[in-house]
């Protein structure tokens, strides 16, 4: 399929991208003291590290869209295990168990909505779009105040840079990778697939649709609770509005990576360059000096027009490649 | 013959509105083929449904290997080495072919059990090379042919090793060849000790390979016989509950004036160079081997391929189609060949399927006249005996060809000048298939051109005016029904001899 | 062959709607049960119009889910139409009814863009509108520069936001009937019957001469002017014109459309399901605001109301449902909910 | 990072006591309406309106109000409260111009309206308790950059939404007084985050490294404080790059006891609701009359009425590493 993916595409512009933001911004190449430029990384860096919850979100994102399911739960879920985190660290607990909570909870919200889906029978966008009100209540009414502070020693553990990259960044490469590497070598990763593709087939040759979906959404708020971890532990204060629109955020990073909305078809590889485009993009405006009230703006037409282009070159492509062969 | 490999005793089955199956046995044993018939709707694929635990049977008794079993689903009865093709295909539309050959038992390998793609990659050569086909591995299944697609579902159910294999209409949208080839590998399973369960509409299919027969009609057991005691008329007989006339109905009738010319249509890489006419009151047989690109010329004349070179002229007017709407403006109406993906709205009813091409002739104002409607499709379900127990059911739920019949109803309801017909009789009774056959000579009587594209030689050659032969995107030549034989179409189709002057172009 | 049922087409798919009817009609008892003040005539007047705000725009919506699409852009639609009319008629001094035309126009071009970057790019309808719902917002917040426009002193504005014919709401009198006739259009005409086709099988109604591509754009096109008229409602309630104007109406809208009874996987549903859902969320958040409950817990409330109603609806119709659905083969052990097939997202058009 | 994912459904309220039934003695009901629920700062202000209530002992005081700080939302709250028929409402404004309809509504059924924290039209409302001048503000923010970086700053803002009506104007005044003040200072960018600590903080980052030269960021919004903080703290650039913010003590007071920032600004919120309480208060009774040039607020003494019926609580009033704890709000 590797023509058809948009991880070469996505591959490609990312660079390009980088390469402009070097050439012409203080991006990555800043002044320094003798009026030359230097190399330096740590804009990079601290994008990822801004960045790696959303990179653990969309990985699991990305196996309950190629289940051909949805979760819009993600964002009120986010900002509860966040906030479970911050309690929890507060109390004195030990920071890995801190970090442990969230999972905890994450997991268990998973859980009920991959449960609902399974022995409901009916399509998680119906749960989880009532699971995101539901949970949005529930967090308001946790944190009356509006914040909690997380505890210095928990806070720590999100600045601590190992071998000079953050620990956010370790966790969300490490998991991205192990999921990346299941959704492609595992039976269970192969399964989800295959429903995603088309359920009655699947169900045809032995596999059973609502265990693939129940995993994946069980699975997803393994991954929600784990970024929320990383999350919170960045932050000194959780605000109880955490977390509002990242399930659109993560929706969309999943699509412009090139995975079908319908399931199916795409991968994990191409979501964590899809997030990887958007933080870009994002800071490129920043970057580029657009003004803040046209931001929006420009960040929706730059969107449109790199999934346009990639459609039209592969179509460009396959038109080449039948003329080609044939 | 010891204990079968696979019985079936006294089987009922009912789904909302119809009994399909009522009190059937059939047993299967080690090196036969054991080949199922009987008219659309018997309730052949739901009896091998419920051998492939698929279906749950209301009733009845299940035995593998002479014990008694409960099949807990498709996955049980596939590691009781049961192997099926069903007739629609169970396909992944948006995963590889590899990956379709393999979903459900990806062979795996390590500590972990990771699934082993070389492993898959290796053991698909393997099976393809056995089958005579190439397919393009990491082709997404979705993009296949229909013909691409069955060669896929066989290719599948050799690699589960299994001891029952059966095939449900596996040939339906095969040529020549590739039934050749398949009943090749029959042959060799079958001296392997594998028990082949069969069904086919072909009869001669059916003379050629099977050890024994067993008849359903309506739901209900007929008989099970020795092939060597029954001949092709008592079979039909038996299947249809009365005499059969005429198996191909053709009168020819003196053509017209042009209704369709096709002049050097060309999609480089699919077909090129394509010119041919449709007078008035024909019918045109057009012959050639799967993936000759024939279903490809009739879907640039309407309109769903986009034409790179050439043009049409309908009537005397000239246009390049680019929509089917623009096609149908022009009096050109194509009956897929793939009723799946092309043909049928599987969760819409009977009725909104068989008048979706004309809605817009049966609304006023733009608001549908019911009765009209319920009119139309009452004629239909009767004229090609469209077996369904209320109008209002899903076509999804109908039987193979039943939904075919539909599809096919739709596009003679179009009432269309030119009509192109895509395989119009795959996966349809004997009966049935003379009655379409007549309406086709009826329409044709009436003036209508008639296009009809079949991988199967006796029907080309037992209802066309002439005959066009395609191979590799290319017109081969041009057989008038006089002087066609199944040898020289064969031989064009195939790029062996020339014929009538026209020189095989060099295969691509 | 037994009797031939001949059910209309509402008919055809009442189970769901009938069902959701139920529960509807059980809320609306239990809240006037609860709270008097519920079945006042200002409460009733007062809560119409947000119903006539987000039920225009579900109207366009259920089609476009019907045909296994998405608009997420609807609510920066609005923006947008807000904006262009507050600073046409307060910048530009040009007449309100001029202004509202172009705000009008504009939010049909806006409907008409995602339609044809998705027909004519190929792009898929998520991206689309998910790019064009930063890009309408960006546009009007660009040019509403943060700023806005005070609406309240036209009477044609004021009109819009709280006149009343015979009692009833100005926004009623567009809804109801745009409620019914889009109701019968999807039942009883071609073009109806074709949405239903393509949502379940796109290829098949393309090869049945379905002008899909056409189709298409005129729905999105709809769901632009629709949201447009929304938003002119929405202006004159809130007598202001600025950027912020319906943001996270998309999400309103799915949740009605859905809760509805409208399959987001395309071919299933209807209008009169959609105007249950919209009537339902609406007076369930009227309602708990009336008996005092407090809005955390409100929203807990509505989420887990929304499951149970979903959960309900289709499980009592699965009960009932006869051949609603295809009985497309599937293992005895497993009734499946989901669409037959997908179709290739490379299917070759 | 996509402003339209809120949660559907999310909705308006009362906390207090269930509605009132059989009340022995007539007691004013009087809700106070925030411009969210779930903000400690509205919650603060709320307790010096408890405080006062308590005071009179005739009042029963509601607090309600929607999830999201939406004008949209707001109104929906407002609609059913009017529909309960209350005394009063003590209003803090999402937009001054979308609430003006509904409180317009409100005061022809005969309901007290005065707005706190954010002002609608004065047509709408009867008084409007101002926590502190947009100059003010204004000047005390330049005032700080210019104290710890010099005069010759350069500053950027990182705000909440452009259409955030305080912001835009504290943004306004900061730039006008800055021109006046120091022409030398230099306003490098100004961004949003959209009331979301997570895209604050990413706005930021961005920021500060696309703009090197940035010497000192003012954040007016209590929301974006903390994820500024923090990202001066991820970046490493705490004491290279200063702050100051406009925000609540007990959010910040981890930060300023860390050095991150050194000062910061509000005004007592406590005392706002406080004499928001007296003045409602005071006009249910009739002690209080809209034309009044000054009002009398217990503790807190007495207040003048300025043009447009706007009563000034102070000026705005710095928070440092040594009077934070004294307050808890
Ligand atoms: N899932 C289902 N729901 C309802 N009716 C069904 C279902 N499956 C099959 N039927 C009905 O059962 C009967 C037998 O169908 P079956 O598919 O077994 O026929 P068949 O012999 O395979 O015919 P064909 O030759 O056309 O494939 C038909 O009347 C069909 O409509
Ligand atoms: N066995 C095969 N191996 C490789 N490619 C194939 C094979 N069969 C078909 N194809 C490809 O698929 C394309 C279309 O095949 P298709 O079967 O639709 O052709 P056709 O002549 O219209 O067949 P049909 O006889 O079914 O009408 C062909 O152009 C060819 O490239
Ligand atoms: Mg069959
Ligand atoms: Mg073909």
């Amino acid at each position: 399929m590797g023509w058809k993916g948009r991880e070469p595409f996505l591959l490609i512009v990312n660079a390009l991208l980088i390469v402009i933001l070097a050439a012409t911004t203080p991006f990555m190449m800043r002044p320094d003291a003798a009026g030359g430029r230097v190399l330096d990384l740590s804009a990079l860096r601290l994008l990822l590290d801004n960045y790696a919850a959303t990179f653990i979100g969309a990985v699991g994102m990305t196996l309950v869209i190629l289940a051909g399911q949805i979760d819009l739960s993600v964002g009120s879920a986010l900002a509860l295990c966040a906030v479970v985190a911050a309690q929890v660290s507060q109390m004195g607990w030990p920071v890995p168990l801190a970090f442990l909570a969230p999972i905890l909870v994450g997991t268990l919200i998973g859980l009920i909505n991959g449960a609902i889906v399974a022995y409901g029978r009916i399509h998680a966008i119906l749960v989880t779009l009532g699971m995101m009100t539901l949970l949005r209540g529930l967090v308001v009414h946790l944190v009356p105040a509006g914040w909690v502070a997380t505890s210095d020693a928990f806070k720590g553990v999100g600045l601590a840079r190992p071998l000079g990259v953050s620990t956010s960044i370790w966790i969300a490469a490490a998991f991205a990778l192990v999921v990346a590497l299941a959704a492609r070598y595992t039976r269970w990763g192969r399964e989800i697939y295959a429903v995603g593709s088309n359920p009655n087939a699947a169900a045809i040759v032995g596999i059973r649709p609502h265990r693939i979906w129940f995993t994946v959404l069980l699975f997803n708020g393994f991954a929600i609770g784990l970024a929320s971890a990383v999350h919170a532990s960045r932050f000194g204060v959780i605000q109880n509005n955490i977390g509002q629109g990242f399930e659109l955020l993560l929706i969309t990073a999943v699509v412009i990576g090139g995975t079908s909305i319908f399931g199916g078809y795409g991968s994990v590889g191409g979501t964590l360059l899809g997030v990887l485009f958007l933080a870009l993009v994002r800071s490129a405006l920043i970057y580029f000096r657009i003004p803040a009230l046209w931001e929006q703006a420009v960040y929706g037409a730059f969107l449109l027009f790199a999934v346009g282009l990639d459609i039209a070159r592969s179509r460009a492509w396959a038109r080449a490649w039948r003329g080609g062969t044939a | 013959m010891d204990t079968p490999l696979l019985a079936l005793r006294n089987i009922y089955k009912a789904f909302p509105g119809v009994q399909a199956l009522a009190g059937v046995s059939l047993d299967l044993h080690a090196g036969e083929v054991h080949a199922l018939v009987g008219e659309n709707g018997a309730g052949k694929s739901t009896l091998i449904k419920i051998a492939a635990g698929v279906h749950e049977p209301d009733a009845g008794e299940i035995l593998i290997g002479g014990r008694p079993v409960r099949l807990q689903g498709p996955r049980h009865a596939t590691t009781l080495g049961i192997a099926v093709i069903h007739q629609e295909p169970y396909l992944f539309p948006t995963l590889s072919v590899l990956e379709n050959l393999f979903v459900g038992f990806h062979p795996r390998r390590g500590p972990l059990g990771l699934v082993d793609w070389r492993a898959m990659a290796q053991r698909a050569e393997g099976v393809f090379r056995e089958l005579g086909i190439s397919l393009p591995l990491d082709r997404p299944a979705g993009e296949l042919s229909a013909a691409q697609q069955q060669l896929l579902q066989i290719a599948r159910s050799l690699l589960q090793d299994a001891r029952v294999l059966i095939m449900d209409e596996p040939t339906s949208s095969l040529s020549q060849k590739e039934v050749e080839i398949l009943f090749g590998i029959i042959g060799r399973l079958r001296q392997r000790g594998v028990g082949v369960l069969y069904i086919s509409h072909r009869l001669e299919e059916v003379f050629a390979l099977a050890d024994r027969v067993t008849v359903l009609r309506d739901g209900q057991w007929v008989g099970t016989y020795p092939i060597s005691a029954v001949t092709p008329e008592a079979l039909i007989a038996r299947m249809v509950g009365r005499e059969l006339t005429q198996m191909f109905p053709h009168t020819p009738h003196p053509p017209g004036e042009v209704r369709l010319r096709v002049q050097g249509l060309g999609r480089p890489g699919l077909f090129e160079g394509i010119s041919f006419e449709l007078r008035a009151g024909e019918i045109v047989g057009m012959a050639g081997l799967v993936g000759a690109g024939r279903s490809e010329v009739a879907q640039a004349i309407f309109g769903i391929l986009p034409l790179e070179e050439g043009w049409i002229e309908v009537d005397g007017r000239r246009m390049v189609p680019r929509a089917p709407w623009e096609a149908m403006a022009a009096g050109i109406f194509y009956i897929p060949e793939d009723r799946h993906r092309q043909g049928i709205v599987a969760p819409l009813s009977v009725r909104a399927n068989l008048t979706l091409a004309i809605l817009r002739r049966l609304a006023r104002f733009g608001w549908i006249d019911r009765r009209a409607e319920d009119a139309l499709v009452d004629a239909y379900r009767e004229r090609l005996r469209i077996r369904v127990s209320d109008p209002e059911q899903p076509v999804g739920t109908l039987s193979g060809g039943n939904q075919q019949k539909v599809v096919v109803a739709r596009g003679l309801a179009t009432q269309p000048r030119v009509l192109i017909l895509d395989e119009p009789t795959r996966g349809i009774d004997v009966g049935t298939k003379a009655e379409i056959h007549r309406l086709m000579d009826e329409l044709a009587g009436q003036g209508m051109a008639i296009l009809m594209i079949s991988s199967e030689l006796p029907e080309i050659l037992g209802m066309s005016d002439r005959i066009l032969v395609m191979r590799a995107g290319r017109l081969m030549g041009e057989l008038r029904r006089e002087e066609a034989t199944p040898e020289q179409v064969m031989a064009l189709a195939m790029g062996l001899t020339s014929n009538g002057g026209v020189q095989a172009p060099e295969a691509r | 062959m037994r009797e031939i049922r001949r059910p209309g087409a509402i008919a055809r798919g009442w189970t769901r709607e009938g069902i959701l009817l139920g529960i509807v009609a059980g809320l609306l008892i239990a809240i006037a049960l609860l709270t008097p003040k519920f079945l006042t005539a200002t409460n009733l007047q007062i809560t119409s119009r947000y119903l006539v705000e987000v039920g225009l725009v579900a109207i366009p919506m259920t089609m476009i889910i019907l045909i296994r699409g998405i608009d997420i852009s609807v609510g920066s639609i609005v923006a947008l139409t807000t904006i262009v009319l507050g600073f046409s008629w307060s910048v530009y001094r040009i007449p309100m009814v001029a202004a509202i035309a172009l705000a009008l126009t504009v939010a049909t071009l806006c409907g008409l863009l995602n339609g044809l970057a998705i027909t004519r790019l190929r792009v898929p309808d998520l991206v689309v509108t998910l790019s064009t719902l930063a890009i309408y917002r960006g546009i009007a917040e660009g040019l509403g520069g943060g700023g806005r426009v005070y609406l309240y002193e036209d009477p044609i504005m004021r009109f819009l936001g709280e006149g009343q014919i015979l009692g009833i709401p100005v926004g009623l009198w567009v809804f109801l009937p745009a409620v019914l006739i889009a109701g019968l259009v999807l039942d009883r005409t071609a073009w109806g019957r074709s949405l239903y086709a393509i949502g379940h099988n796109e290829t098949a109604a393309r090869f049945a001469g379905i002008r899909v591509d056409r189709i298409r754009l005129l729905v999105y096109t709809l769901s632009g002017l629709a949201s447009g008229v929304s938003a002119l409602f929405m202006a004159g309630r809130l007598g202001t014109a600025r950027a912020t104007a319906g943001l996270g109406l998309e999400f309103e809208v799915i949740t009605a459309v859905v809760v509805g009874g409208t399959a987001i996987s395309g071919g299933e549903g209807s209008i009169w399901g959609s105007f249950l859902g919209v009537v339902m969320v609406t007076a369930l958040r009227n309602g708990l605001n009336l008996i005092g409950v407090p809005s955390p817990i409100q929203a807990m409330i509505i989420g887990a109301l929304l499951i149970l109603t979903v959960l309900v609806n289709e499980n009592l119709r699965v009960r009932i449902r006869g051949w609603v659905r295809p009985a497309t083969p599937v293992p005895a052990h497993e009734a499946e909910p989901a669409p037959a097939a997908n179709p290739s997202p490379h299917e070759r058009r | 990072p996509t402003p339209a994912a809120q949660p559907p459904a999310a909705a308006p309220s009362p906390t207090a006591a269930p509605s009132p039934t059989a009340a022995p003695a007539k007691k004013f009901v009087i809700y106070h309406v925030p411009k969210a629920v779930g903000i400690d700062y509205f919650k603060s202000a709320h307790q010096g309106m408890e405080e006062a209530a308590k005071e009179f002992g005739d009042v029963e005081l509601h607090y309600e109000g929607s999830i999201n700080a939406s004008a949209e939302e707001q109104i929906k709250v407002l609609e059913d409260i009017i529909t309960k028929k209350p005394d009063a409402l003590i209003v803090s404004a999402n937009d001054p111009q979308a609430l003006v309809p509904v409180l317009k509504r409100a005061r022809e059924a005969g309901i007290t309206v005065v707005t706190y924290d954010a002002d609608v039209l004065p047509e709408a409302r009867i008084f409007f308790i101002n926590q502190a001048t947009f100059e003010g503000i204004g000047k005390a923010l330049i005032d700080e950059a210019a104290n710890q970086v010099g005069p010759e700053a350069k500053i950027a803002i990182i705000s909440t939404f452009p259409t955030a009506p305080n912001q835009s104007r504290w943004v306004e005044e900061m730039q006008k007084y800055m021109s006046q003040a120091y022409p030398k200072m230099q306003l490098v960018d100004i961004r949003y985050g959209e009331d979301d600590q997570a895209k604050s903080r990413q706005q930021a980052t961005d920021l500060i490294a696309a703009h090197p030269e940035v010497q000192f960021l003012i954040v007016p919004t209590s929301v974006g404080c903390p994820g500024v903080a923090d990202a001066l703290e991820a970046a490493g650039k705490v004491g290279q790059i200063k702050m100051t913010c406009l925000a609540t003590p007990n959010g910040m007071r981890a930060y300023v006891k860390r050095g991150t920032l050194e000062a910061f600004y509000l005004w007592n919120v406590v005392d706002l609701g406080y004499l928001a309480m007296y003045v409602t208060h005071g006009l249910l009774t009739g002690e209080i009359k809209p034309t009044d040039k000054t009002v009398k607020a217990g503790r807190l003494g007495e207040r003048e009425v300025g043009p447009d019926n706007v009563i000034l609580l102070g000026p705005p009033f710095r928070f440092d590493k040594n009077n934070i704890d004294q307050f808890n709000f």
